[in-house]
């Protein structure tokens, strides 16, 4: 590469904690050349994002950096702070994961946007005003003038991370710095966002670093891709030649924990990942599964016209304003041994179902059947009964435990409190299950804060099933993991299957982790199932336009696949209705056997 | 004194600047007038503002002895009928004249002066039937009885003019009719924090040494005690013991002690066999017997009390007025500190081992009140009495007190009128639905009864003088009260300033002097 | 969302047994105490005082709330003067000749059980109300949280002015009005932190699996609320003992016989000017010291249990 | 908006309701202000003739229910001490505490906001370590023990300021106020800064915790990768949104000082409310108690309504709602 834009040698970061200096990352060399777009991928801990704000000097005074970092010719690392201020957002720009709160929640849009284009180009305020609003309509926000002078909090998170590009390209930047900018965003929103980073590159014929965990997205935008792990740079190369033959065990083992769109086409069961062997690189064949449906008993889930609405209440009366109609007349079975998946983005209302299923939301009407029991008219008494058969495992692995109990102690209570063990037994018990998940006994003993976050996600599913439950509900349960964490859960999850036969509802906005674990698949959309049936089915030939939407918008682990798409601007539409709102009956139709499709009725 | 007050006159007309001209005094006073109305709210405060401004026909010396002011002479026609001769020339702050029909309208006015009064004027002219002018500058007094009292009455009703007979409280406490013919007439008054007085020129007596008064209040004895110190102020009332002997030491101050009018006394329930908070080991009221109650007072050494507690300022006390006033007895010794015979009559009484009390007092009302209570509480335990003290606001001591909720109770009295009868009546005198209202220990003799109820009706007064002092002799012989001492009043002010201070409390610009 | 700032062992998570012994939140807490010496000094003051208040009847050369060992001839004496009887006054005596150095360790007795009773007991009631309004949410928590708002816009003096007048005098009313004045400060935080706690995911996960609510919220809501609690209980003793001083001052605490520290203070000004300074200015500086102890302590509690400084 | 003020207006009435049942019933519990105020000689005619005139030999509930129908009135009723309109006496009085409570706060805000923010943008500094030292100092004086030594150093010993009493004033629109001379100015000085001490500790630990947490959030480091300069990024970002959540804690401090003046007037012999307050409780002067308690109820609930609207105003995030969370 003749004249790289960026150039990183030999970088060393390290923090200090409790007196002293530790290596975050090591020794980290790698250029970006003109127009190029690298991205620096690896799960967490492995010292991404650190070499991103390694290079702004955003790191704050419990940190320092040492190597070189070339830049125009001069070396970042020693310039004073004024003349770093002079380059930070003016020749270098940078976004970063959270646009929710990149934004000062009380200053106008239009301010936060005039201040760079002020402080960098000396505008005065009229001309940066008109400025602003160019920029607006270059990351194509509707009625840009307009919009100038609200407020942060009038603005969804897509349209906040636009705001977000657009300051940080305000002043022509010759690099943008995407710090992990789609990460919280929704998949159709994310691509929406990737089109619009790709878009503004070659309009502005910037260089771009980008920060990332995910390989669809590095297969989607990166020309290079430079990969790391515990804080050190383990591979660099291209980017098509890192995912058609990766050298380093560890990036194989990375890219084998991938769940790529579409691999399980002909596939008729879920399949688990293959592990690597991290010292050879060597992939150990994956075991079949075998078929665990348990179709010739009665289902253990069903679900009947299943509606959950929240009221919103208003005034001193507080009368109801309206109503978020979270889960609107949903029905479907689940069997013992079956996985099925609820898929769509924020707000479609699948964790509502789940919850509302044990009764953890109030559901409004409708009806469930647990094991042949009745949720929905159950008493105290016999909603204990049926919640032992029915556990749930929840997203966040570091929420999701009492960080005040030893973790033996929180998967006996359940036992404990249903008189199912005595004490000294359930702590036996426990020590069991832990081993079960594939950690040992001896941790009984230890608080949650002393787990990875994978084990914790393992001990929630000791504790879930603790009960001896026929059906778990896995609410985002591995979304929170990194994927090479998330496969191993993954293949532990359908260990568990063959072994105990339980039944998944499994719920998760990602599509290609669903498509990998899932028997059939519904897809929700404002509160509604759109499409229910066969995984193989719905996902080779998705029939509704928000399936086809969705799958399109998944970024693919496979740089050959690279495709152009045109997603529109559109928001995430809100749940939310008049008080007095009664919704259309819904009309399905049967595509395949078992694979129903909802009949557009909307405009 | 006018010749000097004549000369600043006239050097300030010929050289000073206009301050200099000014002599004005500023007082720092210890409680707020709450009114400007002299007849609304018989309280301290309130009268010794109104003896500023105004005038009764008498007035009470500084030691409470009746002086003649706006009446000249007075004498009695008969045991019900009085008459007296005003002074002449006299004129109010608004110029008017002084005439009999200002002393008829004063006295009938205090009827209705006492709407929503809390402690009203109506007692010192309750005994008055008729009052009339029989002459421009003569008026006639008819009472219901022989009233011995009733110059000491007329002493604390001030005499305003005719014309504001109706003038209601409200409208003098906005400044309407606050007219007198005192030494002083009204500028201003901000109630809790400053009354403004301004001389008159046109005074009867001799005129005022001072231009202007200014009275600050300092309800907090610290904060007046640091005014003094500082300069702020050129006078203070009520010194705070404690702070006597540093006053007393400043350079350029001076401090000065009279005592008191006020008796601090205790009251022992002698009413009941089982009193609430004073249990001998069988359970019944010991200070049923009198020589019980002799042992406690044996018990105090009131002199220590005195100079420990009070730092000096109080006068031990063996009768319930001091010395000089009407009705003391010289043959009435203080009590001598005696505890070894206090334990002896204890154990004579038939509790060698003592009994169990709870004494109560108030920690609001009196200076040191709560700290004299636990000295005497010191006092008694060391005869052997297992003594508790209470101490509790004035707010809901008093009526607990009256309540009998107590056992043994300590009070403060002050003879108002002058007179021995002021105290023994209320205190002593037995409990019933016209006498005795403050008796709360139910003290109760026939035999002192009948003394004091003829006391009042004689009007020769050698005759009443004996006949008080054997209504004191008898009650003090019962121990009715243990009269403890009598609180010193005390100034401190600026060298160069002179108050000779006055039993009853008041502080009266007119009678202080510059050197 | 992937955390990035949690360092994370991934691909061979270590899923073996690595020899860490169990650290519970508490000891943490108690570590990180030790190493802080703003803490250290706040433990040590606090610790020796209340030492001393404990064991005061045993090493006070007199009882000072016993008016048969006080003797108003020794009154007012300087520190270090010699009593009749040949004891000294190492802090000199007050007005009615009572040790000032009893006096004081007995007011700290008093200081201190007044603060820490009123406080245990506000903080149980308010930990109560602040649970079963999170907990039960609705009308029920809309009227609780109404009380604790009109409650915490009237300053606690006031309301401690207003009960003791019509309550009177004593330990027990003070308690009283402590207690009232304190409550909804408890409530508010108890109930804020069940809020955010009860929205948390093991919560749902103690719910999914249909443990009692008597057990989820005192086993698992009510320990997680602690680390705020405790630093709110903290200050709030060292407040309701600087109140009790100030009410006490103000003439409507306690009862004079058994002085608490403010007492020793509000008796002592009347002679400060007079020069007998030490009447008021020791007890002062012991309740100055034992506040500045508490607070300091308080303090650092916040900065450990910041659940955003945490982990 | 309109609903929000109705709600706040009826949740001002209800504490009214509330407050004055209590202390109405609390205050009939305690004694009888006659005791108290008649003098020891007056006989059970004269003392019943006061208790008729005051309407005491009522029973409670029919004495509130009177008082209630004045009180709609704008009568409060009369001082029985006075024999003026306690609304009046306390009306009187409530300039000199505003005054006080003003400049209090005025001081805790100038001399609290500078230090906080200079102790939570360099929290480990050994500056602010004793800044942080001086706060707790601060939070740890009883107000009343530092203000008597303070009059005992700065008067008594000094002799620099007066210690005690208002100074001179002057009327503005018929309100006298004092911080217009030199003279009300020495007079103001102590017992607003005794008053200010604990809060000016408070909005200290405040601004620096606010500082803290602001400067830790993604906006501020987005700020920063803008390349804007620190002093902007303080001045324009983290300020605001330190300052806004100090709005609320300012308002009911005010409250507070209003309440605490009492101390503070007490000792610095200050013609205020709190005087009156506290000379009222001892002499049960029930009409003035209950006089200041409805006023001080009323001031409250002004104050948190304008603190709720101003911070509404402030903070494009807040949005007045009816009664709830």
């Amino acid at each position: 590469m003749s004249n790289p834009i960026l150039s990183i040698s030999g970088l060393t970061t390290s923090f200090r904690t409790g007196g002293q200096w530790r290596d975050v990352i090591r020794d980290i060399s790698f250029d970006i050349g003109p127009q190029e777009t690298v991205a620096v991928v690896g799960e967490s801990g492995s010292g991404k994002s650190v070499t991103a704000m390694s290079v702004m000097r955003l790191l704050g005074g419990n940190a320092r950096s040492s190597g070189r970092i070339g830049f125009d010719g001069r070396d970042l690392l020693s310039l004073p702070l004024e003349e770093m201020q002079k380059i930070r957002g003016n020749r270098i720009g940078m976004i970063f994961q959270e646009p929710m709160t990149s934004l000062n929640p009380v200053l106008k849009i239009g301010d936060q946007i005039t201040e760079v284009l002020m402080q960098h180009r000396g505008l005065d305020h009229a001309t940066a005003t008109t400025e602003a609003v160019r920029l607006l309509d270059k990351v194509r926000i509707p009625s840009a003038k307009a919009r100038l002078g609200e407020y942060p909090m009038n603005f969804s998170g897509g349209m906040r991370q636009r705001v977000v590009i657009a300051i940080a390209l305000a002043c022509e930047p010759k690099l943008l710095i995407a710090d992990e900018p789609t990460t919280a965003l929704d998949v159709t929103i994310q691509a929406q966002i990737l089109e619009l980073i790709k878009t503004l590159q070659q309009e502005e014929g910037m260089s771009v670093l980008f920060i990332t965990h995910d390989m669809g997205v590095v297969a989607e935008i990166s020309d290079r891709t430079v990969v790391m792990y515990r804080g050190d740079i383990v591979e660099t190369d291209t980017t098509r030649q890192i995912f058609r033959k990766a050298s380093h065990p560890y990036t194989r083992a990375l890219l084998s924990a991938v769940p790529q769109l579409g691999s399980m086409a002909g596939q008729p069961r879920p399949l688990r990942f293959p592990v690597v062997d991290m010292k050879t690189g060597e992939i150990a064949p994956v075991p079949p599964t075998a078929d665990t449906v348990r179709h010739d008993i009665a289902p253990v889930l069903k679900v009947e016209h299943l509606i959950t609405r929240f009221p919103v209440r208003k005034g001193i009366l507080r009368r109801i304003a309206g109503r978020v109609h979270a889960v609107e007349d949903i029905s479907f079975d689940l069997h013992a041994g079956e996985t099925l998946s609820l898929v769509g983005e924020s707000g479609c209302g699948k964790s509502t179902t789940g919850r509302s299923l044990i009764r953890l939301e109030k559901m409004t009407s409708g009806r469930v059947q647990i094991d042949g029991k009745e949720v929905t008219k159950a008493n105290q008494g016999s909603l204990a009964e049926i919640r032992r058969e029915a556990q749930m495992i929840f997203q966040d692995p570091f929420e999701s435990l009492n960080p005040r109990m030893r973790v033996g102690r929180a998967i006996a209570e359940p036992m404990i409190a249903h008189g199912l063990a005595s004490s000294s037994e359930a702590i036996r018990r426990a020590g069991t299950l832990l081993e079960q998940v594939g950690l040992s006994a001896a941790m009984a003993d230890r608080f949650p804060h002393e787990f990875s976050g994978g084990q914790r996600q393992r001990v929630c599913i000791a504790r879930a099933l603790a009960l001896d439950p026929k059906l778990i509900v896995a609410d985002e349960s591995v979304s929170a993991l990194d994927v090479s964490i998330k496969a191993q859960v993954i293949n532990l999850m359908l260990d568990l299957q063959e072994k105990l036969g339980l039944g998944y509802l499994f719920i998760s906005h990602d599509m290609a982790v669903v498509e990998r674990i899932s028997h059939r698949v519904a897809v929700m959309y404002l509160g509604e199932i759109v499409e229910i049936g066969p995984r193989q089915s719905v996902f080779e030939n998705p029939q509704h336009d928000y399936t086809r939407k969705l799958m399109a918008a998944v970024p693919i682990a496979d740089p050959t696949r690279r495709q152009t798409r045109r997603i529109a601007d559109s928001e995430i539409r809100s749940p939310y209705r008049a008080a007095d709102y009664e919704p259309a009956k819904r009309q399905y139709r049967e595509i395949s056997p078992g694979h129903f499709v909802q009949l557009t009725v909307e405009k | 004194m006018k010749i000097l007050a004549t000369a600043a006159v006239a050097m300030s007309v010929a050289t000073l600047p206009l301050t200099a001209m000014a002599r004005d005094l500023t007082v720092g006073l210890a409680a707020s007038t709450t009114s400007m109305d002299p007849q609304f709210y018989v309280v301290g405060p309130n009268s010794a503002m109104a003896r500023n401004i105004f005038d009764g026909l008498v007035n009470q010396d500084a030691r409470q002895q009746i002086v003649p002011a706006l009446a000249e002479s007075w004498e009695r026609i008969d045991d019900i009928t009085w008459e007296f001769k005003l002074r002449p020339e006299v004129t109010f702050h608004d110029g008017s004249d002084f005439t009999a029909e200002d002393v008829v309208a004063s006295i009938k006015r205090v009827p209705l002066a006492a709407t929503n009064s809390p402690s009203s004027f109506n007692a010192y002219v309750k005994a008055i039937t008729e009052v009339t002018a029989v002459g421009p500058l003569t008026v006639r007094i008819t009472t219901d009885g022989p009233t011995p009292l009733l110059l000491n009455n007329l002493s604390r009703i001030a005499i305003m003019p005719s014309e504001h007979a109706k003038t209601t409280t409200e409208d003098m406490n906005k400044g309407d009719g606050v007219i007198g013919t005192g030494p002083f007439s009204f500028v201003s008054w901000t109630p809790d924090e400053s009354t403004v007085l301004a001389r008159n020129d046109a005074y009867w007596g001799e005129k005022a040494e001072w231009d202007k008064v200014i009275f600050r209040v300092f309800k907090n004895s610290n904060a007046r005690v640091a005014a003094m110190l500082s300069g702020d102020v050129d006078l203070i009332e009520s010194i705070p013991t404690a702070d006597t002997r540093r006053l007393e030491g400043s350079d350029g101050l001076q401090v000065v002690m009279t005592t008191g009018n006020r008796l601090m006394y205790l009251h022992m329930d002698q009413d009941r066999d089982n009193s609430p908070y004073a249990k001998a080991p069988d359970g019944t009221n010991p200070l049923l017997k009198p020589e019980i109650r002799r042992a406690l007072s044996l018990s105090l050494n009131r002199e220590a009390i005195v100079d420990r507690i009070m730092d000096g300022q109080g006068t031990p006390a063996g009768q319930v007025v001091p010395e000089g006033y009407f009705g003391y007895d010289p043959a009435l010794p203080v009590e001598t500190y005696d505890p070894e015979k206090a334990k002896e009559m204890l154990a004579g009484a038939g509790y060698p081992d003592g009994f169990s009390l709870t004494f109560h007092a108030s920690n609001d009302r009196y200076p040191n009140d709560s700290r004299i209570a636990q000295a005497i509480g010191q006092f008694f335990t060391r005869i052997g009495v297992n003594t508790s003290v209470e101490t509790l606001p004035g707010s809901v001591y008093f009526t607990r007190a009256s309540a009998q909720e107590f056992s043994l109770i300590m009070g403060g009295a002050a003879v108002e009128t002058g007179e021995a009868s002021g105290v023994l009546g209320p205190l002593l005198e037995t409990y019933g639905d016209n006498a005795g209202q403050g008796n709360r220990g139910r003290y109760s003799s026939a035999e002192f009864d009948a003394a004091l109820d003829q006391a009042r009706k004689t009007l020769n007064d050698d005759e009443r003088e004996a006949m008080l002092q054997k209504a004191t002799g008898i009650a003090i012989a019962d121990m009715g009260i243990i009269p403890l001492f009598f609180l010193d009043n005390t100034w401190a002010m600026k060298a160069g300033i002179n108050y000779e201070g006055r039993s009853d409390g008041y502080t009266l610009p007119y009678y202080v002097t510059a050197e | 969302m992937t955390r990035s700032s949690q360092p994370e062992i991934s691909v061979h998570e270590a899923v073996g047994t690595t020899a860490l012994p169990a650290i519970s939140p508490f000891r943490r807490t108690v570590g990180a105490m030790l190493h802080n010496p703003l803490a250290m000094a706040g433990l040590i003051i606090v610790g020796l005082l209340v030492l001393i208040a404990l064991i005061a009847p045993l090493v006070a050369p007199q009882n000072p709330y016993d008016l048969g060992q006080l003797d108003i001839m020794d009154g007012r004496l300087a520190p270090g003067s010699e009593s009749m009887t040949g004891m000294i006054y190492l802090l000199g005596t007050d007005d009615q000749g009572r040790d000032l150095f009893s006096a004081i360790l007995y007011g700290l007795r008093t200081s201190i059980l007044v603060g820490v009773v009123s406080a245990a007991i506000a903080l149980m009631i308010g930990a109560g109300i602040g649970l079963i309004s999170a907990y039960a949410g609705g009308r029920t928590d809309a009227v609780l949280m109404r009380i604790v708002d009109i409650q915490l816009s009237f300053p606690a003096i006031l309301i401690a002015l207003i009960l003791l007048a019509v309550l009177g005098q004593g330990v027990d009313k003070i308690i009283i009005a402590l207690v009232v004045t304190q409550w909804a400060y408890y409530a508010r935080t108890v109930r804020g932190s069940a809020l955010v706690e009860s929205k948390r995911a093991y919560i749902d996960a103690a719910r999914s699996m249909a443990l009692p609510d008597r057990r989820v919220i005192f086993r698992h809501i009510l320990p997680n609320c602690l680390p705020p609690l405790i630093v709110v209980a903290t200050m709030r003793v060292a407040y309701a003992i600087m109140l009790e001083a100030t009410l006490s001052f103000l003439g409507i605490g306690l009862p004079v016989t058994e002085p608490s520290l403010g007492l020793l203070i509000s008796n002592g000004f009347d002679y400060m000017m007079s020069g007998d300074y030490w009447i008021s200015v020791f007890p002062g500086l012991t309740l100055l010291l034992l506040i500045v102890g508490i607070n300091l302590i308080g303090d650092a509690l916040r900065d450990i249990l910041n659940p955003r400084r945490e982990g | 908006m309109s609903s929000y003020l109705l709600s706040r207006i009826l949740q001002a009435i209800m504490t009214l309701i509330v407050m004055s049942v209590l202390v109405f019933v609390g205050l009939y519990m305690i004694g009888n202000p006659v005791d108290v105020l008649l003098s020891p000689s007056a006989t059970p005619a004269e003392r019943l003739e006061i208790i008729q005139a005051f309407g005491l030999d009522r029973p409670v509930w029919e004495q509130y229910l009177l008082f209630v129908s004045k009180a709609l009135t704008g009568d409060l009723g009369n001082s029985f001490v006075f024999n003026q309109p306690a609304l009046d006496l306390i009306l009187q009085r409530m300039p000199a505490t505003l005054e006080l409570a003003f400049t209090a706060l005025l001081m805790a805000l100038v001399i609290g906001i500078p230090l906080g923010i200079r102790a939570g943008l360099r929290p480990d500094g050994l500056v602010s370590k004793s800044i942080m030292t001086f706060s707790i100092l601060g939070f740890s004086l009883p107000t009343f023990w530092i203000g008597l030594i303070m009059i005992l150093s700065f008067s008594v010993q000094l002799g620099w300021l007066p210690a005690s009493g208002r100074g001179d004033t002057v009327d503005i629109f018929g309100v006298p106020v004092s911080f217009l001379t030199l003279n009300g100015w020495t007079h103001l000085i102590l017992p607003a800064f005794n008053l200010a001490l604990f809060k000016i500790s408070l909005v200290i630990r405040l601004t620096r915790a606010g500082v803290m947490e602001v400067m830790q959030l993604d906006f501020v480091r987005f700020a920063r990768a803008k390349g804007l300069t620190e002093h902007r990024i303080l001045r324009v970002h983290v300020l605001k949104n330190t300052l806004i959540p100090l709005i609320t804690v300012i308002g009911l401090e005010l409250g507070s000082l209003i309440a605490f003046a009492v101390v503070t007037e007490t000792i610095f012999a200050w013609p205020g409310m709190g005087k009156l307050i506290i000379d009222a409780i001892a002499v049960l002067d029930r009409p003035v108690i209950l006089a200041y308690l409805m006023i001080t109820v009323v001031m409250f609930s002004l104050i948190n309504l304008l603190v709720d609207i101003l911070y509404s105003v402030v903070d494009p995030r807040v949005r007045l709602e009816g009664a709830s969370r």
